[in-house]
Order: structure tokens, then C-alpha cells, then sequence
């Protein structure tokens, strides 16, 4: 995959002007994790009301990619209920800006925000819900992002 | 048969060093593979190829040398694990070898986990870094440090074991594989099911079983593994330490520094995830690849095609040795508790003296207390002369060997 | 002048891996030295060369290959000892790298001599492994730790010194002698001299120091040294801790195991002679050997002759770099004052993009926080693109980053 | 230097049979030391009258080297005054033995008596003199012996 390819307007715009971007102060839930490598560091902020994710904002620093990611996926989450929410994937948010080929050390770039939403919702679904065994199931999906 | 007999003959070609003469021209019989072994051209080379092409700090770099760098490093660690059947790669963490590897376990699981009149039990067969480490931190904590007996055969009496399960203080027993002494196998399956019954953790040291046969740490059931990489082929520097994942977790880091951490600030930190928490600093990358090539070495021939040949090559030394007029062995005459290591003594001769002047035709053995003092405190005597094989020994350098005593006992007229 | 060139344009021979093209057939430009350089043909033929000919276990058995290890070994001791002028062999340590050394320190010496509200002062612009491993110790000690603050031009503000120094409390002061990020040049003289007249120990990191300029440790007067091999175009997986003897005799061992110990009994223990006592187990031989091969491949071009062809380059480059629009450069600009690393950011892009669209030219630079996240805390970044250069770069290398610069401002429509 | 010039007649004699070998229970000085690569340990016992070494006697294990040197450094050291016993040189215990050309491993075994001699010398002198800078030469001599 050559920069030519990553790099294209979409991109750049998103890093730019990312969506979604900002916090939510009267969030139900809020998870914050970083990328040990390079830095990268991102919080999400959700409301959810009857199951749904009302609202979600995040923030933090990182490259183009993590930018440009995170507004693609929280876009995607927006709106939709919790199970929905689970279900989203790596080829989801890779898809949507056309990076499936990634180099290893990028992909954690792009899917750092991922991790962070799966976190957050397994804090919030370990407070409000108690099968715990599927807040456990969840725990291991976003550690083995990648 | 024959077949292999050919197929070991072939693999003595891979070792280059296996090539030389020693002394005055004589042939190198090397026979202290249980204090390293020697490389095949498979392992220089790859570390070669490394150092020529590849070479890149790892994990943190987006450019394309730091990007193969991290892949080789980090298929190393999937070999290893496979190797020794581990589930989960992230509990694999390379260190310098089994010392560090043990010491790691006094120092992040120990100081947390060990308290005043606790007990850890370890053995009298075992090497120092399997006794030194645990008296550094029984004295700390005021603890006790116990050993397991012996019997006069060179086998571990398991009722010492009950015997300090039964006070129910016993946080950690830990004990070798293999003797590198003795070459006894520890009944290792009664060990840990008797510690497991009793709640208490159990560290296996590999040094001497990884190289030899195939070890399975699934199947062994222990809580702690360690192994070196210099004595299964691999270079010098670096070895691998396996810890159940549920108990890595709750583990404290050991050394602090670059790629251990999640976020530093100046008062507080935070760690990353295993295996890397315990894995700060450079690591050492180019041996990492290397032991890699040494497993794959390993891998091709089959662990059981190679404990039969040492096998093969234990009965025959065995045999042989019995037959030299003085010659002690030490340890079961039982091929199938012993690994292939054979400790000696030749009449009134020290060590010393045997190894001195059979080095003079060539011949490399051990000979001291193979940092097992304790040990040799339990025989009784101040050194013994050690034979170990490999895969690339055959019975010819068997008799060479034997071949050499006649001449110890000409010069010191036995 | 010409024939300094001249020798440098030799120098890229013995680098095979410079040789090479990386992506769409790109000529590798590797601008990472700082992290780890790369390897001349002779460091690695003497890793070979060790392994064909010379393995063997070492200090302990009489066979020929045990004496020629032991030999090649200890030479290499003798070798590091000169090059960084340590009076007393027996002072020199091997170790992993920085880290275990600096982490060896905190827990062989820190352990025993710092306890509640004592004082341990580090600077803002350390790499990870000089503030983590005090951290973990000042926490475990109730002890606190301090950082001299450093002004906008990247030089240390020694008033934060005084400061610290005047509470009577302090313990350890320690630093880096050259910032992996800054490139800054400690005023090593000022603060050794304001430590000793208050009786307070120094540990200086050389990791940036040692393969880059001319060190003398005896001239510095501080009492604890720590450098890798790995970015002084030794392998990886060995560096170096120096430790003034008055201070090592005092210290208790850090790993306990094989070669560390003089008397092993089942309860008690009495240790080896310096520095084998800071050495436990079987130690990495090849590695150390190779260190020497790089210690003389460094001392035969002369390490002033180096300090000044980095001093070339990275006057070139800072002024190239100056000239690029939106760049913006951290650190002084005195030469003098600054190593060859250069940290930058360009306009409004992140690091990781700079750093990903110019490999793609074959350029090969870090990005992110390189293990100095308190740094980039201080200069209120995420994260910087850093150049560092060795004895193999030329300006002509520099003039390729600069235009694969303009491709990044292409891109992001700078 | 080949096995069959170590290993002379002399040596196997003195290993099996060595001269001042065992204790003196009324010694004046005892010291002890081992060598920690190979395990050989010796035990040195003087009795000192009138600044003269008037009995020594050693016991311990170790190779044939390690007790033929033993023997003929204490064979050396009887009966010397204290200074002639400080001046004793590694030479003068090779040179009797024919061992110039030792190797550098059997070179331990060889002066572990010698280094054991010295050790005992300065804990006695350490005790009976004040002349603590003698004391420290000697204790850097035993250090620096191999
Ligand atoms: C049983 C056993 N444990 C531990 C060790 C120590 O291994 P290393 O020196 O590689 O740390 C050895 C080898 O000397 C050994 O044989
Ligand atoms: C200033 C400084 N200190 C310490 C280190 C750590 O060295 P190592 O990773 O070799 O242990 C580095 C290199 O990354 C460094 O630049």
C-alpha cells in the first residue's frame, strides 16, 4: 500500500477537521487509552439513552490516520444501539477510508480509537449489566484488536 | 536405525566449529554441551542476515527496516511458544537467559507475594541461579529457603515435599527438569499435582530439559518456566521466561524503562501490555532472531529423534565408562531418568587433573562443581568431571574419550 | 578536510546493510541512530568468528575453547575500560544495555541506601529508563523524586539543582550526558561539581554520549556510568555499567546464580571477586566480543574525528532544515552545545505521517515520543520527527530528506 | 606447556602426598578462601613467634597443582620472618614446580595457597600492627595476585 494510496484528501480533510471531535460533559461513560509506541491518545465520551448511543465525541492527539479513523467511527456508532455498537469491526472503520492493507505498526494507529470505544463499553455494560461473562468476552475482543 | 545414524553424521557438517583442532592438532571432542552448546551455520547466519539487512530498534519505528525488524523479532516469540506449547504468546518474555529469568520471578513476583516465616522449597540438585535468587529473597522477607533431599540414586525424595506442603507456608516450590549434574529427569507430573493439591505455585527450570526432549508446559502444568537459548544452539545472551498468564497479570514490573510503559509522566506511570511490561529497554533483537533459527533447527530434526540419539549415546558412554577400573558414576544407571549428562570421578584424581590433561588430546570436558556446590555437599566431594552429548556427538568421540582416561591413569599411575 | 571526507566515503563500505533498498527500490537513508545504529562487517565477522571458532562456556573449565572464550571476553572488559578511560578493570560491568544498567543500580545500590524523603533528582529531558526505575524505587522507599527543568533553548536549569541539593536530602542526582531528543550537551562539569561538593552521588547516562564523542570517566568524577553497545555499532543485547570501586564494594548483588558467587551452602552464601559479582550466570559472550570489535573500529577513526564529522552534518542540517518553511526545530542551535539528533515538526503534521511518507523515499527517521514523554510534555507536543546521525551519513543524505520533506508538504498541502 | 611437563613426577607425589598438610589448633592467624570458578578451597594456619613464621600448616581441597603448591609455598614460608614471608613471590612457588607457563585457569589453582598466605599475613598484621596502610598494600596485592 504506498502513501499515494493512504494519504488521499479524505484523509487529510478528517485530520483537519475531524468529526465528532470535542467532549461530552454529562457523558454516561468515558474511557481513555493510548498507544504504548508512538503516543497516541485518545478518550471517548458516550451518552446512551434506551440502549442506544445517543451521543459520542472523542479527543486526544495522534497522526492523520488515528484522526481521520476516529471520526469515521464515531460516526458509524452514532446512533446506533449497544449491540450494533459491539458488532463494529476492524474492516468496518478500515473500509470506510480504504485502508485494509495498513502496515502492522499503523493499524494500531487506526484501530486505537476502536479499542477505546469496546473499553468503554465494557465499562459501561460492567456497571449497568451483570453477565459479567459478557463484559469478560468483550475485555479480551478489544485487547486482541491487534 | 541407519537412517538416522546417516542423518546425524550430515548435521555435524552444519556446525563449523566441529571443523577445528585444538591444541596440537588434535581433533575437538567437544563433550560440555550442558554448559553451551555449539551453533550450526543456520543460526550465524541468520543473525548474520539480520546485522546485514534488517537491523532496526523494533515496536516503535513506522520505516520499513524498523518494520522487518519487529516482525522477525516477534515470529521468534510465536516459535518459542510453539516450541513449548504455549496458548498465548504474550506470556513468553526473552531475557537474558534461565539466571535472569529466575531472578525475575524473585524480584517481580517474590517481593510482592513472600512474607515473613513463608517457605520456598527448591532442591539439592539444582544449579545456583536456582538457589542463589530464592536465598537473596527469603532473607529479605524473612522467610525459609528448604530443600528437597535425595536418595543415593540421584532421585528427589518426595516426602521432604509433603513434608513442607504439610505446614501450608509453602508459597513456591521450585526445582529443574533435568539435573545438569546428574542428568536425572525430575518426576515432575507427582511434583506439581502434589503442589497443585495444595495450592502452591510451582517454577520448572528447562535449562537442561528444553535442548533434550520435547517439553510441553501445557501438559507440565507449572506456573513458572525458564530456559537459555546457548544451550539448544542458540547464541549467548538471550532466554526466555514463560509465566501463566493469570498470574503475569498480577504482577509488578522488574525493570523500568522504554517499551515496558503505557504513559510516564513525571509522578506516575502507567504499564503496557504483557509481554512488553516486562520487557524494558532494547532488547536483544539479532539473538532473538537467531535463537528463533536455532528452534527451527531443532524443530526439523524432531526432539524425539534427538533424545533417542542421546539416549543411544548415554547407554553406550554409560556403558563404556562403567568398564574403566575407578571410575565412579554418579546418578541412576535408569536411561529413562537420566538425560545426557554423566558425572564422574576417576579414582584419587581430581577433576582438574582429568580434564587438564585429556584437553590435551582434544577433548572438552567439565570438570568442578558445575554450580551445584550444594550438591556437591550432598555426594561428599569437592568436584566431579562431567560428559554431556548433543546431537552432533557420536560414539566414536565416546571412545575417544574413554581412550584419553588410559592416559589420565598412566600419569597419575592407577 | 578532503581526506576526512575522504574516509568517510571508505567507511560506508563496511556497511552492508547501507547497500540496500527499501520499498519501491529506494536507497536506504538511515537517519535513526540515535535509537540504534547499524553494524560494520567487522563488528559482525567477529561475532562469526567467535561462534565458528571460539564457542564455549566461559571463566569456568580448562579445555582450549573455554580459555580462548574466557580470553576474547575479557579483553573485550579491557577494551571498554580504555576507551572511557576506567583506571580499574574490575569497575566494568556487562550488562544488557542502558536500562538493566541503570535499573541494576536502583535496585543494588538504591534499595540499601535511600529511605523515607530522600531525594532523587533526574532532569526533564531523560529517556524513560533514567526516571521509571526511580520511580518504582522512590515509591517503594517513600522517597521522592525531583526533575531539573530545562529552558526553551533544551539546556538544564542547574538553579533547580541548587535547589534540591540545599534540602540536604538528596541521594542521587543523575542524567543523561547527551538529551536522545534535544541532541543537548549536559553541563556535565557544573553539575558533577555541585554534587561532590555536597556529597552527593551521580549516575550519568552515556547512551547518547559514548559513540558519539570522546568520554573519559575518571575526567567526569561521577560515580555511576551507564552506555548501550547497540547505538555504538556493537549487536544488540549488551551495554555497559561503570561503577566507582569504592561504591561497587559496598553494593549487594543484584541477580543471584552461577559465576556471581564464591561459596554456595544451602543457607548461606559469600560472593565472587568484582565485577563477577554483578555478573550472574552465563553472560552474552558473542556479544561482548563483538562490543570490542565495534570499540576498535570506532577508536581507529578516533572519536574526535567523529564528534567532528557529526558536527558537519548537523550544522548542515540545521541549517537545511531552518529553511524548510513551517518547520519548526526544538533545542539550541549552538553546536557546541548539541549532538547530532536533530528533533523537528513540521507545520501542522503529525510525526507518524512525516515519518511514514518519507520512508516511502527510503528515508528512515523516528517518530513519537521517543521514550521521553515528560520531554514532550515539557515542550507541550505529541510527539516530534527526529534525524540522528553517525559516521556513515552524508550531506548528501541530508539533502534527501530535506526533498522528500517536500512531498509531505505536497501532500498535506502545506 | 604440555601435560607431560605439568604433570611431573613431583606433582602426583605432592598431590598424594603433601607436606604441611592439617591444622594448627593454637595458631596465631587463620585465613580461608576459595577459588569460586572451580570450587578448590584451602585453609592456611600459622603460628608466629618472635616476627618468625615458626609452623604452617594448610588443609583444604583442590587439584594436584592446587596441593603441590601448597606444599612447597608452605615449605617456603616456614621458619621466614614476616617480611621474607610478604616478599614471597608467585615465581618463587611456580619456579620450584616448573610451572612458569601455566595456563591462565590453572594459573588460580596454582597461587590459591599463595593468595590465601597473603590474606592470613594482613589479617595478622592488620591485628598486631598499626601500620594500616602496610596492611591495605598487602590486601591489594592478595586481590591483584591472578
Ligand atoms: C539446570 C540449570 N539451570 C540454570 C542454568 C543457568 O543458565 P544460564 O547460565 O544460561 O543463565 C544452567 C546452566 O548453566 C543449568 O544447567
Ligand atoms: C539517553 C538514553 N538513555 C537510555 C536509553 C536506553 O538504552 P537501551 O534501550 O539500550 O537500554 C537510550 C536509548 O534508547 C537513550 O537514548
Amino acid at each position: 500500500m504506498s502513501n499515494a494510496d493512504i494519504y488521499h484528501e479524505m484523509i487529510i480533510d478528517y485530520s483537519r477537521n475531524p468529526i465528532n471531535y470535542g467532549k461530552i460533559e454529562d457523558h454516561d461513560v468515558t474511557f481513555h487509552d493510548s498507544n504504548p509506541l508512538c503516543g497516541d491518545s485518545i478518550d471517548i465520551d458516550m451518552k446512551i439513552d434506551d440502549n442506544k448511543v445517543s451521543d459520542i465525541k472523542f479527543h486526544g492527539k495522534g497522526c492523520a490516520i488515528c484522526m481521520a479513523c476516529s471520526s469515521v467511527l464515531t460516526e458509524i456508532a452514532k446512533g446506533k444501539n449497544i449491540d450494533e455498537v459491539r458488532n463494529i469491526s476492524k474492516t468496518d472503520v478500515l473500509g470506510e477510508l480504504g485502508l485494509e492493507n495498513l502496515q502492522a505498526v499503523r493499524i494500531k494507529c487506526a484501530l486505537l480509537s476502536l479499542k477505546v470505544l469496546k473499553s468503554a463499553l465494557y465499562s459501561y455494560l460492567g456497571k449497568h449489566l451483570d453477565d459479567s461473562q459478557d463484559v469478560d468476552k468483550l475485555k479480551e475482543e478489544a485487547a486482541n484488536l491487534y | 536405525m541407519q537412517s538416522a545414524q546417516a542423518s546425524f553424521e550430515n548435521i555435524r557438517k552444519d556446525f563449523p566449529i566441529l571443523e577445528r583442532t585444538v591444541r596440537e592438532n588434535k581433533t575437538l571432542v567437544y563433550l560440555d554441551n550442558a554448559s553451551t552448546t555449539q551453533k550450526p551455520n543456520q543460526v550465524i547466519d541468520a543473525i548474520n542476515d539480520y546485522y546485514r539487512n534488517h537491523n532496526a530498534n523494533i515496536h516503535r519505528a513506522v520505516y520499513a527496516l524498523a518494520e522487518e525488524a519487529t516482525e522477525l523479532y516477534e515470529k521468534s516469540r510465536d516459535k518459542v511458544a510453539n516450541f513449548i506449547n504455549v496458548k498465548n504468546r504474550v506470556e513468553v518474555i526473552f531475557v537474558r537467559g534461565t539466571t535472569e529469568a529466575i531472578n525475575l520471578v524473585a524480584y517481580a513476583w517474590g517481593r510482592d507475594n513472600l512474607k515473613e516465616d513463608d517457605i520456598i522449597v527448591t532442591t539439592e540438585y539444582e544449579h545456583h541461579s536456582n538457589i542463589v535468587p530464592w536465598q537473596l529473597l527469603t532473607r529479605e522477607k524473612g522467610a525459609k529457603l528448604e530443600y528437597i533431599g535425595m536418595n543415593d540414586n540421584g532421585e528427589l525424595n518426595l516426602d521432604d515435599l509433603d513434608k513442607y506442603l504439610a505446614t501450608g507456608k509453602v508459597k513456591l516450590v521450585t526445582f529443574s527438569l533435568v539435573s545438569n549434574v546428574l542428568g536425572t529427569i525430575s518426576d515432575a507430573e507427582t511434583i506439581i499435582s502434589k503442589c497443585k493439591a495444595a495450592g502452591v505455585l510451582t517454577l520448572v527450570d528447562g535449562a537442561q530439559a528444553v535442548p533434550h526432549m520435547k517439553v510441553d508446559v501445557e501438559k507440565l502444568g507449572c506456573d513458572f518456566f525458564a530456559f537459555s537459548g546457548h544451550k539448544m544452539l542458540g547464541p549467548t545472551g538471550i532466554g526466555i521466561l514463560w509465566v501463566r498468564k493469570s498470574i503475569l497479570e498480577t504482577m509488578n514490573p522488574f525493570h523500568g524503562g522504554g517499551d515496558m510503559i503505557r504513559e510516564v509522566h513525571k509522578y506516575e506511570t502507567t504499564w503496557n501490555d504483557l509481554p512488553y511490561k516486562f520487557e524494558a529497554g532494547t532488547p536483544n533483537i539479532a539473538d532473538v532472531v537467531g535463537l528463533g533459527a536455532a528452534i527451527d533447527y531443532l524443530s526439523n530434526i524432531g526432539m524425539d529423534v534427538i533424545r533417542q540419539h542421546e539416549i543411544d549415546l548415554t547407554s553406550y558412554a554409560l556403558d563404556k565408562l562403567s568398564q574403566v577400573k575407578g571410575l565412579r558414576i554418579y546418578g541412576t544407571k535408569d536411561i529413562s531418568k537420566r538425560g545426557g549428562v554423566i558425572s564422574f570421578n576417576f579414582a584419587d584424581v581430581h577433576p582438574h587433573d582429568v580434564a587438564q590433561i585429556i584437553d590435551e588430546e582434544g577433548i572438552a570436558i567439565r570438570s568442578g562443581h558445575h554450580c551445584a556446590q550444594v550438591l556437591m555437599e550432598r555426594l561428599n566431594v569437592a568436584a566431579t568431571s562431567r560428559a554431556s552429548f548433543y546431537i552432533y556427538n557420536t560414539k566414536e568421540e565416546i571412545d575417544a574419550l574413554i581412550n584419553s582416561l588410559n592416559k589420565v591413569a598412566r600419569i597419575f599411575k592407577l
